[in-house]
């Protein structure tokens, strides 16, 4: 996020899009929901009809995969009606002329041709967006998990630059991260081409800073994401798998490719709290600690670095991931001399600039939002205040184009993936949580009345939801959240894992897989055909 | 739009020991009561819990009636003693937060066969009066305060 | 008041005592003891409030016999009643000190986290039902409006459970809330307006209005409101004040005939 | 009997709310919300609400194992780190670092996802280290 959560009461208008924010960042709605009650506007974009839509000022249900389409509309009235903040682009942005042509491609009825949504709505949205000020955008999923996902994103910055929303308080442009570390992760250089603090594997001089703490030089090569790992697999270039926290036999799509790369493997390391499917294939298994039973920090969606703390030991021998880390670097012949998780601390502080500031002591229960450099340095709640990271910002011109897979004859729904609230990922910690399994116990696809009517489906029937990648069997919902030709299923439920279904086909910049929209067919189980997975 | 005139939804809760049997007295001696109520039948008024009549409101109910034995008269006793507070409270409660009028509890015996056609006749006059249950068409309005969408996935707008 | 405490673990009064205590700056429940005797000096009072009351009644059913003293507000005091009068806990068993709260002329200061304006300043309810404190301030609106705000209320709820979790009297090891036959799963928000209605019911005769659920709430329903009416119409129609007495409430409770009358179907 | 209450953070999402564990007699019996906490100000989730119940469940992994004979086998600390990284050598030995992936976790924490890209970077030479955030 480029603003903090704080900030959200100071803005007068809302925009969430592709982001089920009651359901999967409730705390984040909370904050929604206040700022609506205090009387700012609020506008809603989402393919379903989500809790938030019944408060939106504007909401509307636009067709998967058209968000650049939807947005660039937005953008092309806000143009037309001199609703841009014209001073902020001259001063602080740079691309705007070459991008306002392409905004000529984006009139009202063509959008809403593509989108779906009604020309007025779509004027409404663009009005109050561009005169409401300040003005912040927050998406989630919705935005990224699209073969578009990176042109999607910069849709959203086009969008927040064009009226002058962004480095301001109550603005922004703020994706709300999924995971309690994500943030975390990336930060500390859990990605194939950065170190910690996002400097570069092929910067010759970050690699000697490096080599001056760590003793050995990291290589400069750039590594493979993870769609690139399975692709290797696959052909015989990874060879040994270490999967730490994670269960990509539940999260990543298209599960079958998967499973059949992982069995290629010489040899799966899986360290993880419970037996996960991912785990049940591994060739050593590392029993590890959940949050309650290790020190250490998380940093949240706005960057802010909190300290998680123990409160009780891990279960019978699982131990902390920390030590488990320490014992393997040992064992490989690289010993690891810490003795605790501040340790590990104090040598990121010496490696990433942006947490160089922060110690245990200053974190203490509110924590620290980062860049934060020195030790005096009270942290930064808004980033680009004054000018971008870069100078000026960029307006990319960006173009509409259809999901990887669109319906068909043979699979005439859009099939779009989630999760729902009470409900966490691949399920592996909330199913073993008596009241969560208690609220949703059973796998659901949700589908509109009228396609139901269609296909003879009623509320709780088995239905079967196929792709041209796999099939599973599960219960209908028949709900007017989604709209028609759509159908919606939680991917929490690993007796019918919804990633069976998903397009592996992903954005060709950030690898992020299309899991909001592939093309699908539902129908009825009659008789007594078992619930189980039709092999395709 | 539904354009039959509105027939009001009445679930009556009978107990086993006196309303239902005057309920069937009633069928048997061919005294016409309104088609309108879903009898479910209890082994006692007291079995009743403001979940069942608040359930039965959820589910699109337009009055809940409840009936049972008079004072002294209960089957078990005291069943009805639960009764009689139970209701005072949801009538209270009902009114406070919006839905007057629609729920009722009455003292018929098996013999009151008579009493029965009457109360029924005139509870439904009530409801009929009173319209349908407010509920659903309060959370699916348009033009409500907040937004209900529409079957083509259009939300309506409302400043 | 650490003198007190301490007399109390030293002389074995009390094994255990739950105050509060402050972690980097902000208040946090402590459980002090005898073996830790040099912590009382950190004992705090809190604005934040936590049911510290809950935490004792957990920790007696762990262990029956232990004797713990409790940070108490006049809502502590009155939960403790009430857990009692329904067996939950034995009033032997807990020593409660009084700290200063709820304001009255008798007092210069009060120390209750649901006094104090919050920090985003007044909101504005142009929707919802204005939280007012006395639930019969909204008669004054039709009875359609009324059903229409307390709706608009409900589907805001995420269905956290929070207020139920947080409440110091919610005891019950089976949850109505949570009945499959009762309600729908799987759904936000939940029915409307049934989650909320079942839960006042429960709440009628029970809640002694600390206002913990309305601060733990995530979106701002009224609740506190919504049980003070639910009390309000035990307390009128059965004289029956929660927490004033050891007495079970006469509406959840069988008890002898209560001399209430039909009412008429002319009204 | 002992008591303790201790300050943490939720790891179900991003939001990064701040929960306070309930531990009686060194089990974990309940979650709260920490009232002043700048992020959630005192509200919790259903799944922060309910954190302490995937901890405490009795599915989670108690022991280290190594598959033997198709079977995944309980085993001690020492024959685990021992086999994994003889085994993690051999590969490295015979097609060279890049063959190895690691999958660092956005749900660990700081430190060890820093850990374990330093593992990954320095012990075993590669920059194959990716995670879910695409996910």
């Amino acid at each position: 996020m480029t603003n903090s959560l704080a900030d959200m009461d100071r803005s007068e208008c809302l925009f969430v899009i592709g982001s089920n924010t009651t359901e999967t960042h409730p705390m984040i709605a909370k904050r929604i929901l206040r700022a609506v009650e205090r009387g700012a506007a609020l506008i809603v974009a989402d393919p379903r009809h989500i809790q938030l839509a019944r408060f939106a000022t504007v909401a509307v249900r636009h067709r998967p995969g058209t968000d650049v389409a939807l947005l660039c509309g937005l953008m092309h009235l806000i143009v037309r009606n001199n609703w841009h903040d014209q001073d902020y682009i001259r001063q602080r942005t740079e691309g705007f002329s070459s991008f306002e042509r392409v905004l000529q491609n984006y009139p009202p009825e063509r959008v809403a041709q593509i989108t779906g949504v009604a020309v007025e709505d779509l004027v409404r949205m663009a009005e109050i967006y561009a005169t409401r000020s300040p003005a912040a955008i927050y998406y989630a999923m919705g935005i990224t998990q699209h073969t578009t996902g990176v042109d999607n994103v910069k849709a959203c910055a086009n969008l927040a630059m064009l009226c002058g929303n962004v480095g301001i308080p109550g603005g922004g442009v703020n994706p709300l991260r999924g995971q309690n570390n994500v943030q975390g992760a990336c930060d500390m250089g859990g990605l194939p081409n950065v170190l910690p603090g996002y400097q570069p594997v092929g910067d010759e001089q970050v690699r000697s800073r490096f080599e001056e703490v760590w003793g050995t030089r990291p290589p400069g090569q750039m590594g493979k994401t993870i769609p690139e790992m399975i692709q290797g697999m696959q052909e015989g270039r990874i060879r040994a798998l270490y999967v730490i926290g994670e269960n990509p036999r539940g999260s990543e799509p298209h599960l079958r490719h998967l499973d059949s790369a992982l069995e290629k493997l010489d040899l799966l390391i899986v360290q993880d709290i419970f037996a996960t499917p991912t785990a049940q294939k591994a060739d050593v298994v590392f029993a590890a600690s959940a949050v309650a039973e290790k020190d250490g920090t998380f940093t949240n969606t706005e960057r802010r670095c909190l300290r998680v703390r123990k409160a009780v030991d891990p279960p019978g021998e699982a131990l902390e991931d920390w030590r488990i880390l320490c014992r393997l670097a040992d064992a490989l012949g690289a010993p690891q001399n810490f003795e605790k998780p501040e340790d590990i601390f104090e040598e990121i502080r010496r490696v990433t600039p942006s947490y160089a500031g922060m110690t245990y002591a200053r974190l203490g229960i509110d924590g620290l939002q980062w860049p934060c450099r020195t030790e005096d340095d009270p942290g930064t709640p808004i980033l680009h205040v004054g000018s971008f990271a870069r100078g000026r910002g960029i307006f990319h011109p960006v173009a509409h184009k259809e999901p990887a897979e669109c319906p068909d004859d043979a699979y005439p729904f859009i099939l779009s993936t989630g999760r729902m609230f009470a409900h966490y990922h691949t399920g592996t910690m909330t199913r073993a949580s008596t009241h969560l399994d208690r609220e949703q116990h059973t796998a659901y696809v949700e589908i509109h009345p009228k396609d139901a009517q269609t296909l003879s489906i009623e509320d709780g029937d088995q239905v079967r939801v196929s792709t041209r990648r796999g099939a599973v069997a599960l219960e209908a919902r028949v709900t007017n959240r989604v709209r028609p030709g759509m159908l919606f299923m939680p991917f929490h439920f690993q007796e019918a894992a919804a990633n069976i279904l998903t397009n592996p086909a992903a954005d060709p910049v950030a690898k992020i897989p299309e899991y909001k929209a592939c093309a699908a067919a539902i129908e009825k189980i009659m008789g007594g055909e078992t619930a189980q997975e039709r092999s395709v | 739009m539904d354009t039959k005139p509105f027939e009001p939804k009445i679930v009556a809760f009978m107990c086993n020991w006196c309303t239902y049997g005057a309920a069937d007295l009633a069928g048997v001696s061919r005294l016409p009561y309104p088609q309108n109520i879903r009898p479910i039948r209890v082994m006692c008024s007291a079995t009743i819990s403001p979940h069942h009549i608040l359930r039965a409101f959820q589910s699109g109910a337009d009055g809940v009636f409840i009936g049972g034995c008079h004072i002294g008269d209960c089957h078990y006793i005291k069943g009805n003693y639960m009764t009689i507070k139970r209701v005072a409270f949801m009538e209270d409660l009902l009114n406070w937060f919006g839905l007057e009028g629609r729920l009722h509890l009455e003292w018929i015996s098996s013999a009151e066969a008579q009493k029965f056609v009457d109360v029924i006749r005139r509870f439904t006059e009530k409801i009929r009066a009173l319209g349908p249950n407010p509920i659903p068409a309060l959370l699916k309005t348009p033009k409500a305060i907040w937004n209900g969408a529409d079957d083509e996935g259009h939300c309506a707008n409302v400043a | 008041m650490k003198d007190i405490v301490r007399t109390w673990l030293e002389s074995g009064r009390i094994d255990l005592f739950l105050g509060y205590r402050l972690v980097d700056g902000h208040p946090i429940p402590h459980c002090f003891s005898k073996e830790r005797l040099e912590e009382v000096e950190q004992l705090t009072e809190s604005l934040a409030r936590y049911p510290l009351e809950k935490i004792a009644h957990q920790m007696l059913q762990k262990d029956p016999a232990v004797r713990i003293g409790l940070m108490a507000r006049d809502c502590t005091q009155r939960s403790v009643r009430v857990l009692a009068a329904w067996n939950q806990i034995d009033m032997d068993r807990i020593r409660v000190l009084t700290m200063s709260c709820c304001p009255s002329d008798a007092k210069d200061k009060a120390f209750c986290s649901y006094l104090q304006e919050p920090e985003t300043g007044p909101v504005r309810k142009s929707n919802g039902m204005p939280s007012t404190g006395d639930p019969d301030d909204c008669r004054v609106l039709p009875a359609e409006e009324r059903l229409r705000r307390w709706l608009y209320e409900f589907q805001k709820c995420i269905k956290c459970y929070g207020c139920r979790d947080i409440c110091p009297v919610c005891f019950c090891k089976d949850c109505g809330l949570e009945h499959e036959d009762l309600m729908d799963k799987g759904v936000v928000p939940p029915e409307v307006p049934l989650f909320h209605l079942i839960r006042a019911v429960h709440m009628a005769g029970r809640c002694v209005d600390c206002g913990l659920c309305e601060e733990a709430c995530p979106v701002g329903i009224p609740l506190r409101l919504l049980y003070r009416k639910v009390n309000g119409i035990v307390t009128d129609r059965f004289g029956y004040r929660v927490g004033q007495t050891k007495d079970q409430s006469p509406f959840n409770v069988l008890g002898e005939f209560s001399p209430l009358e039909l009412s008429s179907l002319d009204d | 009997m002992d008591c303790r209450l201790v300050p943490s953070v939720c790891s179900y999402c991003g939001t990064g709310c701040g929960v306070l564990f309930s531990v009686i007699d060194g089990t974990l019996v309940g979650t709260y919300p920490i009232k002043t906490h700048p992020v959630n100000e005192g509200s919790l989730c259903i799944k922060g609400w309910n954190l302490h119940e995937h901890i405490t469940s009795p599915k989670r992994l108690r022991n280290p194992m190594i598959r033997r004979n198709g079977q995944l086998q309980p085993v001690s600390w020492d024959e685990a780190i021992q086999e994994a990284a003889s085994r993690l050598r051999t590969v490295v030995e015979e097609h060279g670092p890049d063959s190895v992936g690691v999958l660092t976790s956005a749900k660990i924490t700081n430190e060890e996802n820093y850990l374990a890209q330093k593992l990954a970077r320095t012990v075993i030479g590669t920059n194959n280290v990716d995670h879910c955030a695409r996910l």
